[in-house]
């Protein structure tokens, strides 16, 4: 079979060996529910405890700060539904950005629709947040400010520290998504006064539909799946044993050597960029050149539209991504890029390469070779592009 | 793959790119802020489009759309061109996703845009052209983000 | 190895080896994000989409009215919650029982909380509500009745066409929490006029940690994880690829032969039923006699308590449960047994065996001629049993 | 497992079950309500626990919890057995689970229970007693269903 380049390492990753190893024994072995006091029982809640300290070892948490959940999504609605709901006697205004994923974006909308107020964070065209702006939107009714870690889409690292102090000064309770961070960036819950924390294992090489919510100890939130006496009350459901083993697992090796890989993945993309860079014109980064996820790389490329590019890309064996409309058949595109502040054109024909452990050097040179390819195709079928030549309108 | 055999053997073939520099009509439909610029040139004699070219800026069923569009009115009468419908163009690649049939829709408004303009530097009045209405469709859904 | 002997089928079952089979593609190789375009992506749409059918077959519904979730638990919460919230203008009343399970009745009472009325019906002593009841609980401001079909404690299968069809004459959504049926009961969601079930995957031999919702065409409800376009916008989070896979292969291989292997399941819970009362007294059959889960055994067995029947089973290696409060510390025994009339210190001593697919009739025998011993002995420890005996008090 | 091997060790081969025929004081504390009834029978002469029999309704821990504790008094004086703590209890298990502490008090309970019967039919006064609350400790959590 023809080599199958995966660049959409943020979309999600494959599946480690040593996660899935791990994993095999609770699907028709130890498949005992955890909370069963027989041996089969104790056996799985053994292991969900493991990998429970597994989680909150790399977050220096403590072990019952940490919470099993379906992945980042129900994190994301957890922690901030659960924590708006907890405190509108409190008050009802929170703060987030513009670029945050759906998971928040869509919840606060919908808390609004329930007579939250919520107030979007502009960010610069590097994608960051401006501190002062946040200090200045704070109110008397500010009870929750949730802003993303790494954004999912540019990569954009946001000054997590310095927003927890400013949340602590200001006694309001700090919730970051960091589904983008985990696994690439060293991070201390505790230091950085994060009240709580959303992770996702799919996107670590572990198992897609499991996460974790961590909750600083004595915080109070609402429930979002009330049921049975899982997770210590707060959230229900028989704990998807063989997924949270595959998580503890994912997380802890994502942290083994973190040094080391997180250095060979930005060689990668250093020299993805720089080759991009030198053979295309009329193209932008999107994101900030140093305070990037080490594995994100985005382009917009002037006069082509990115699904194009995509389907290109596919048609060579390469995965990659857009923050194009066309993709999902959405009239505009990404939110993220018209907040950093590319009109609707260029936003359109963007592309995201995310790379991981698994990539090489050999494959970034051979996807730019195809992408340099792929551009200069489109563009010479795009009006646009043919317009700027002839000098047209 | 959530395209047709069809769409992907036009959108890695794509017939009729370019352009013609004596074109007797040329027709643009689209905008960049919706991500898709169709441009349609025709060269017509007497009453036959000799020749068709296209430039397209958009995803892959749009350049699809364009490609076959030039495929099916190549050749035929301007009659003939101003009945080609969305819908042909859509049976011609054994169909489009659903949010993806807007494409159809500009690759038929791009031919008539051409023809229009023809219509207009020539004299020749064509039928049906002053009714038709090209306006945006907009039955476009969120955008997933991941 | 010592034999080691699951009768706890209810709480939970071993993924089949086919269920693990048809998964395991989808962790390593197949592991593209469903909502990506490339060949790796749509690979796992398809996969995903492959499920759905096979579980809207099972419930004679159509392909997209199934919803993934990650269980039985979120099912019940987002069915019930997303009900509530959505018809809040039209109504604040929700009829139940009180022998739900409690995802339904903790997430009822979580509404009551906000400004929801909840009645909950009573059952006799079989388990069974009352349709008369249930007709007369109606009001003006019912929005919702949520009935499950089958307990899972005592097994009692409720009336469930009967309920539709009121539900459906006072136009009154109806939910069915169907986890426990699911696997042993035909259903036709289109017959019983059922708006919304609730199915897991663990309890038929599938991954745990994945379920869906079934969700009648045109109903309207809020949702629960707010985020990603996934699930048609209705629930958000990258989809459990692996996970629904072997749902949908579980659900489908439940349906297979089923008569047949309820009859042999059936056979063998008459058996071990027969046999506990041959050998023992002063035991009562919790649940119905006949309207019952094809696998559920759950007795009574006065003077002694349930923990440390089932320590004395665990010890013989040998997996059950009980309704015994001290097995999870809680003072009160299981809401069921005292719904359905029994005093706390008869509640107390109840086990509950759940067979599957994987018994036989020599476990079966097995594990009565223990259980009869592990009876006596725990009962002459008891001094309710000797008090009993020689007639003091 | 959530017990201990003691535990397991006691529930599995509990020491001292029975009643005492010719017992000086019997003890009963708890309720079928909670799920635990522990009785004590003790045998005392000359202030020292000749002989100590338990009988017990309840779970694992409250078996393990009585058959440790008959074990600890057996033999010792009158006083000794007064002084046994539910935390003596607890330790000689080499721990409890959290929710399943209320056995061990209801041990030490039971003891001092069969002491009052055996002070108010002996005569004999015990110091301590009177101000010793036979209270149910009500620490209990939420029932797991599933
Ligand atoms: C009747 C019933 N409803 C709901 C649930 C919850 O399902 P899950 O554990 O998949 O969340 C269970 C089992 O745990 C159940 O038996
Ligand atoms: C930043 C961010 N937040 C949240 C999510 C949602 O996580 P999940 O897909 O596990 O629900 C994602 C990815 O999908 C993400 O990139």
């Amino acid at each position: 079979m023809r080599k199958y380049i995966y660049m959409d390492n943020a979309a999600t990753t494959k599946v480690r060996k040593e996660v899935l190893d791990e994993m095999l024994p609770y699907f028709s072995d130890n498949y005992g529910n955890p909370s069963s006091i027989y041996e089969l029982g104790s056996t799985s809640r053994v292991a969900v405890e493991k990998a429970r300290e597994q989680v909150a070892k790399v977050l220096n948490a403590e072990k019952n700060e940490i919470f099993f959940t379906a992945g980042g999504s129900e994190s994301d609605n957890w922690a901030i539904k659960g924590v708006a709901l907890r405190n509108k006697e409190k008050g009802n205004h929170i703060i987030t950005s513009k670029i945050e994923h759906h998971a928040v974006l869509h919840t606060c909308q919908y808390l609004e629709k329930h007579g939250f107020e919520v107030t979007y964070l502009d960010v610069d065209e590097y994608g960051l947040i401006d501190l002062e702006e946040l200090k200045a939107a704070i109110t008397d009714n500010t009870i929750l400010i949730t802003i993303m870690y790494a954004n999912n889409e540019i990569g954009t690292i946001q000054p997590i520290e310095e927003i927890g102090k400013i949340a602590k000064e200001n006694n309001i309770i700090f919730h970051t998504d960091a589904v983008q961070a985990i696994g690439s960036i060293k991070i201390d819950v505790k230091a950085m006064n994060i009240d709580l924390l959303s992770l996702s294992a799919h996107k670590i090489y572990g198992p897609k539909g499991v996460g974790a919510l961590y909750i600083k100890k004595g915080l109070r939130l609402d429930n979002l799946i009330e049921g049975g006496a899982q997770e210590r009350n707060r959230r229900a459901g028989t704990e998807n044993v063989q997924g949270i083993v595959g998580l503890g697992k994912a997380i802890e090796l994502a942290y083994e050597n973190l040094d080391e890989k997180n250095e060979k993945i930005i060689y990668l993309r250093d020299r993805l960029m720089n080759k991009i860079e030198e053979n295309l014109d009329y193209i932008r980064l999107n994101g900030h050149r140093t305070k990037r996820l080490p594995g994100n790389v985005n382009y917009s490329f002037e006069f082509i539209e990115g699904e194009s590019i995509l389907l290109s890309l596919d048609m060579e064996g390469i995965a990659a991504s857009s923050g194009s409309a066309c993709t999902s058949g959405s009239l505009d595109p990404s939110h993220v890029l018209l907040a950093i502040g590319l009109p609707h054109g260029i936003a359109h024909g963007s592309l995201r390469l995310s790379l991981g452990i698994y990539n090489t050097e050999e494959e970034v040179d051979y996807v730019v070779g195809k992408l340099v390819e792929i551009v200069d195709r489109l563009r010479n079928m795009s009006p646009l592009f043919n317009e700027r030549k002839t000098g047209v309108k | 793959m959530m395209y047709s055999e069809k769409v992907m053997e036009h959108f890695k073939n794509p017939r009729n790119v370019g352009e013609l520099e004596d074109a007797s009509g040329v027709g643009q439909v689209g905008n960049a802020k919706c991500g898709d610029i169709m441009k349609m040139f025709l060269k017509i004699e007497d009453g036959i489009i000799e020749d068709v070219k296209f430039q397209t800026f958009g995803c892959g069923s749009a350049i699809a759309s364009s490609s076959i569009a030039t495929e099916l009115i190549k050749g035929k009468t301007v009659d003939e061109a101003m009945s080609l419908t969305n819908r042909a163009v859509v049976e011609a690649l054994d169909g489009l996703p659903p949010v993806k049939v807007h494409c159809s829709v500009l690759a038929e408004q791009a031919i008539k845009a051409a023809l229009l303009d023809y219509s207009k530097k020539s004299g020749i009045k064509i039928e049906g052209l002053d009714d038709f209405d090209f306006e945006e469709d907009d039955h476009h859904g969120e955008l997933e983000n991941y």
